[in-house]
């Protein structure tokens, strides 16, 4: 099995998806000649084609509209948004239409796609190219939201989210996307959409993060560990639908949960998981669900970034609060 | 906005047969009486908020007459006409305006999609349409329909940008009835005409009188013939009237004069066409009071079956929402169920 | 003092703020000639000429986008969605620019600028007319969201809208625009941004909730009361900032909390609101925080709207379960 | 993208005096420096990603030399040169590429707008800001920045919609570079030339090359001129080029041909000009190499301060989110303090 960055995993997972259907397409901003701005791209329009990997004209909106036009019309369409941060002018295309054609039309047509896109800052980038706005796409019935942590679950959710016969939101987290690697499967394999991943099993307090965050979860656990702290990390892959048997047994278990993300707090996906838990495990509860995530200010230049977004010291002052409540 | 002189040619009805043209004037008549059994009904309270189209039947209809079977529309909402010839039964568009689900539902090999609400958002979907069919090598277009208003909007400047950069078999059908509800076109666009528009996209334009059908289906029939030979696609600009309110809930007293409608009347599609061919000799009034009727028979069948139809099931609300239900729906769904029933039944 | 309607009193204010403040301008699609959709805008043309009161071509972004730049070059633009489900072609602007403006160039430029929209279902309208997707606002850090529901407070929350230095949205529960008339003061008066209200103190359980659910909750509170509950029904006004104060001492009296919103209840404004309660309170808490909501498909066609929206059985279950947990 | 004919016609310099053709020649010598030093700097880890100009000095300096102070600019992530001569210090731009808030902050009295980082988006703002100037009368116009890339999004499109509508006091500035990152003119748009888009909205397109300063000087010269006679919008089309890669983090062998940048290099504006100015005898060679020396000094002077400044205290993050801080920033500062200190000092 070779060893494989994230960023090497989602390259091989588009290479499977072109190969075996023919209905699949890539479309995007730079994502042909140039192999995307991030090289996820790389090499697939010179083995595909220029019809398959399709250097767009700048233009979300038009990018994520004619992927509905195509996916009403039989195809796969894989639009890539060059950053998160640059979806805003494509929302209406999404929560107006992608996420709304199957219910819509009731199940007479449907709108399988899967936009992907670059996630989550820290990696010295100008404005807006760290942006975390994947609660708007949480709050939107109809489409699913994904984002995994690890190369592995990079092919894996990738496969699937291209398999589901509905929209999803693949998130990639980018500052991830080089910093390792691990054994990948050759070929087509499936990670299930919706179901978290205990990824580290804990009895004192449950951490929950995904993407880049989850490492940093990791992180807060091993010092965690160092004062006696048994941390559960659980690391919640689909955000949209969300894993509510995960993440209930788990709070059942330890009885006290933090939540972890770069977005800013207020409104935040942490704040339906936070809900969840209190829906799921009430009485499990020792202490309020703490949230650790950006502070709700926008997303700064990059000389804050690193205050800005949630370090393992915030997550541990996250779990102590839990611990000490 | 008064009309044009363009406007007042007569039709190049010569190069189209009489069976043609008596069929487009049946439909025109069909969805004319459509349409005033459809304000009629919201004004009697049978009928949510409507959108009529009277006055723009000959764009709509002319549009229709010039498509295949299998090819795709992306309509408005006020695309009964053309959605009707192109196969969209009479009671499924009823549902629609009163807010039924299965209003947006075309029978199986009818290729409508579902009304856009949002303006201009579907002329993006008729370009992702067409590109579909130009990679699987079908003989297929699309069309995008869109109003003068909707040119403002940058879904309309993002689609035919794309349109013309992929080469792509789409038409980009704007109905130019000279006002967004309130907004004249003077205040929308600094341009006298839509059609300037489509140079800047290196998509051909035309510019037709919306008002006579013959020019319409012949625009239509030239662009959708172009488009299948792979030649791409084209922007055309019906210039037509609406005679009514923007919809049932608007007033269109408030923003235009009487007389700018009387004059747009006296340039009636449906009476133009009815001319031809009683020149012709292929029509009568006493036919035509006939077809009258038989039309109100048809919009009578497909009213009586709307209101037949029972009430919507409440599981509707959450059966489509996704192929498969998450959990916490079916969860929801079945709390809804607990508290509201399963409607539905009559 | 006159009877006005929410609508009437939104009227007035925006005339108070055009006679007071030569900045000020209104503009938007067909808010001139023919004084708005719902005719909000009645008569200020007239009043005020076409150069204050300005007929927009149809693009949101456009007209968001402009006042940006009004804005920043010393107008007080208040820009009408001509209904809330319309705004996210404008999405781009208020979260990438409007919301970001005084953050971004350091208090050297701000956007102060009031972002008004028709707000919720329940009017049989066509699809997307019924959309409430306050959420994503709630979540975009330098914007507030404030919603009134009674002509009072319409009229005083939207002076204080357009006195507030930064941008704030401005939700009009359009279900409520004719319902019902109150006394509201001639000319100008505010009601400050950031506090909500107890609309009916009680002791049993606490009722959040805001525009067109606040009558709705109220009605419930009734029913509940006819089963021996005494119920508190506070209105929020402001979602952005919450009242985070009020929300807490209301819990801490009744242990018990029920939040209704009509959008969608995953990563709605309810979760918010629910972790903020068990941020502030969690001690008190006797049950969760019960959430009644739009269920999550996407906002349905009007028939299906009753069902949709929560109605005073809905939330009376919400009590009765937040009661007998 | 291969320079064309029109651009290699002389520049019309005769109208010019040999002052401002040799102020014009210093910044653009200034700006080339800066932007190689900022190259520079960002290679030796000493700045972040940085997007440089190399190529399009003309077409920004030409254009600010053509506004008075008052005006407004909403500039791109590339737009150096034109805030340079438009008042910025260099330090705050380096500031800028170095992440810091201080970055965005031009000096009181400058009219420019913190850079857009989202396509297209500063042309609705710079519409809205000459909107702004019209209503209060003031003879102020406003430059909305943007590349042949932005021209496909829609916003684009509804600004310039905007400014023709209500013929605006606005300057929508084009600098075709021929790529948006690594795709070329030819794949994002069917049209030629970018100046055939102004048409569609009723607002005049002139199209110039953008490596003549002159030209664009004159270009900008006339198009202020009318804004300021109430005489409503210009779109200008700048042909030029850039010499390096769209950012520091891409590289541009991957989509385009030495031979081609090289032909480019060719018609660099600052040589062209220099020829002219050596022609007319108001420069030398050694004059010449005095003004690079003098440039250096005054560049390495933004970079001693760039690097003087002191790390961003962390306060800053929440200081200028609102105008008045929210309580619940207020406890989130507190809390961001506990754990990380004040920062910034040094
Ligand atoms: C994005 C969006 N903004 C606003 C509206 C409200 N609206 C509905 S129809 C309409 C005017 C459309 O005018 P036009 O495009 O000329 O089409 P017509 O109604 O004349 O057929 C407006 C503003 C909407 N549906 N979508
Ligand atoms: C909305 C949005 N989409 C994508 C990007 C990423 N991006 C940054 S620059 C750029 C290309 C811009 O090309 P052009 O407009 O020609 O300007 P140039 O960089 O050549 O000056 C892209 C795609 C962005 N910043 N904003
Ligand atoms: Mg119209
Ligand atoms: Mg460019």
């Amino acid at each position: 099995m070779a060893k494989m960055t994230i960023l090497q995993a989602i390259t091989d997972g588009l290479r499977v998806a072109l190969r075996e259907d023919e209905r699949v397409l890539v479309l995007g901003e730079d994502v042909g000649v140039n192999g995307g701005v991030f090289r996820a791209t790389d090499g697939l329009q010179g083995e595909f084609g220029p019809h398959r990997v399709v250097d767009t004209p700048l233009a979300e909106a038009g990018i994520i509209g004619s992927s509905v036009g195509l996916a009403v019309n039989g195809m796969r369409p894989i639009p890539e948004i060059q950053f998160f941060g640059f979806i805003y002018p494509a929302m209406e295309q999404i929560v107006a239409h992608a996420a709304r054609v199957r219910m819509r039309s009731q199940g007479r047509f449907s709108c399988p796609m899967v936009i992907r896109a670059p996630y989550g800052a820290g990696i010295r980038a100008p404005e807006l190219h760290g942006d975390s706005p994947e609660a708007f796409f949480v709050h939107q019935p109809g489409i699913k939201v994904v984002c995994p942590s690890n190369p592995y679950d990079a092919k894996g959710l990738l496969l699937a989210a291209i398999d589901d016969p509905d929209p999803v939101l693949f998130l990639e987290p980018l500052r991830m996307y080089r910093a390792f690697r691990e054994e990948v499967p050759e070929g087509r394999y499936t990670v299930e959409l919706g179901k978290a991943n205990v990824v580290k099993p804990g009895k004192d307090v449950s951490v929950f993060a995904w993407g880049t965050m989850l490492r940093v979860a990791l992180e807060a656990a091993k010092s965690a560990a160092e004062k006696g702290l048994d941390v559960e990390v659980v690391d919640l892959r689909t955000l949209s639908p969300l894993d509510r048997e995960t993440i209930a047994a788990s709070v059942k278990k330890t009885g006290r949960a933090v939540v972890v993300h770069e977005a800013p707090k207020s409104a935040g996906v942490g704040a339906e998981i936070a809900s969840v838990i209190q829906d799921e495990a009430f009485l499990y509860l020792e202490a309020p669900v703490m949230r650790v995530a950006g502070y709700d200010t926008p997303q700064p230049l990059f000389s804050l970034e690193d205050i800005y977004a949630p370090d393992a010291k915030r997550i541990l002052h996250g779990i102590d609060k839990a611990m000490n409540f | 906005m008064q009309p044009t002189e363009q406007q007042q040619l007569p039709a190049n009805n010569e190069t189209l047969s009489n069976d043609l043209l008596l069929d487009m004037y049946r439909s025109m008549i069909l969805v004319r009486h459509f349409d005033r059994r459809a304000v009629h009904l919201q004004r009697t309270g049978r009928l949510g908020t409507y959108a009529p189209l009277e006055g723009q039947e000959a764009a709509q209809v002319g549009c229709g007459y010039a498509l295949q079977k299998h090819d795709w529309l992306f309509p408005t909402y006020r695309e009964h006409g053309v959605s009707i010839v192109h196969g969209m039964p009479m009671e499924t568009i009823f549902l629609y305006w009163n807010g039924r689900p299965e209003g947006c539902v075309p029978p199986e090999g009818v290729n409508i999609f579902p009304v856009s609400v949002p303006i201009a958002t579907q002329v993006p979907h008729a370009v992702g349409a067409a590109w579909a069919a130009k990679l699987k090598g079908e003989n297929q277009i699309a069309v995008g329909f869109l109003g003068d208003g909707a040119t403002s909007e940058g879904d309309f400047h993002e689609a035919m940008n794309f349109a013309g950069v992929f080469k792509l078999p789409v038409i980009i059908f704007c109905q130019n009835n000279g006002y967004a509800i309130s907004v004249p076109l003077s205040k929308q666009t600094a341009v006298e005409t839509l059609v300037e528009k489509a140079a800047g996209y290196g998509v051909e334009g035309v510019r037709v009188d919306g008002n006579d059908i013959v020019a319409v289906y012949e625009a239509v029939s030239h662009a959708a013939e172009k488009a299948r030979r792979g030649d791409g696609p084209t922007f055309i600009e019906a210039v037509t009237y609406r005679y009514g309110s923007h919809t049932t809930a608007d007033e269109h007293s408030r923003y235009r004069e009487a007389a700018e409608v009387e004059a747009w009347k006296a340039k009636d599609p449906i009476d133009r066409l009815k001319t031809v061919l009683i020149e012709r000799g292929v029509w009568s009034d006493e036919q035509d009071a006939a077809e009258w009727e038989r039309v109100d028979g048809l919009v009578q069948s497909a009213i009586d079956s709307m209101q037949a139809t029972p009430p919507v099931p409440h599981d509707r609300l959450f059966e489509y929402s996704y192929a498969e239900l998450p959990q916490e729906l079916v969860e929801q769904r079945d709390e809804m169920r607990e508290l509201y029933g399963k409607g539905g039944a009559k």
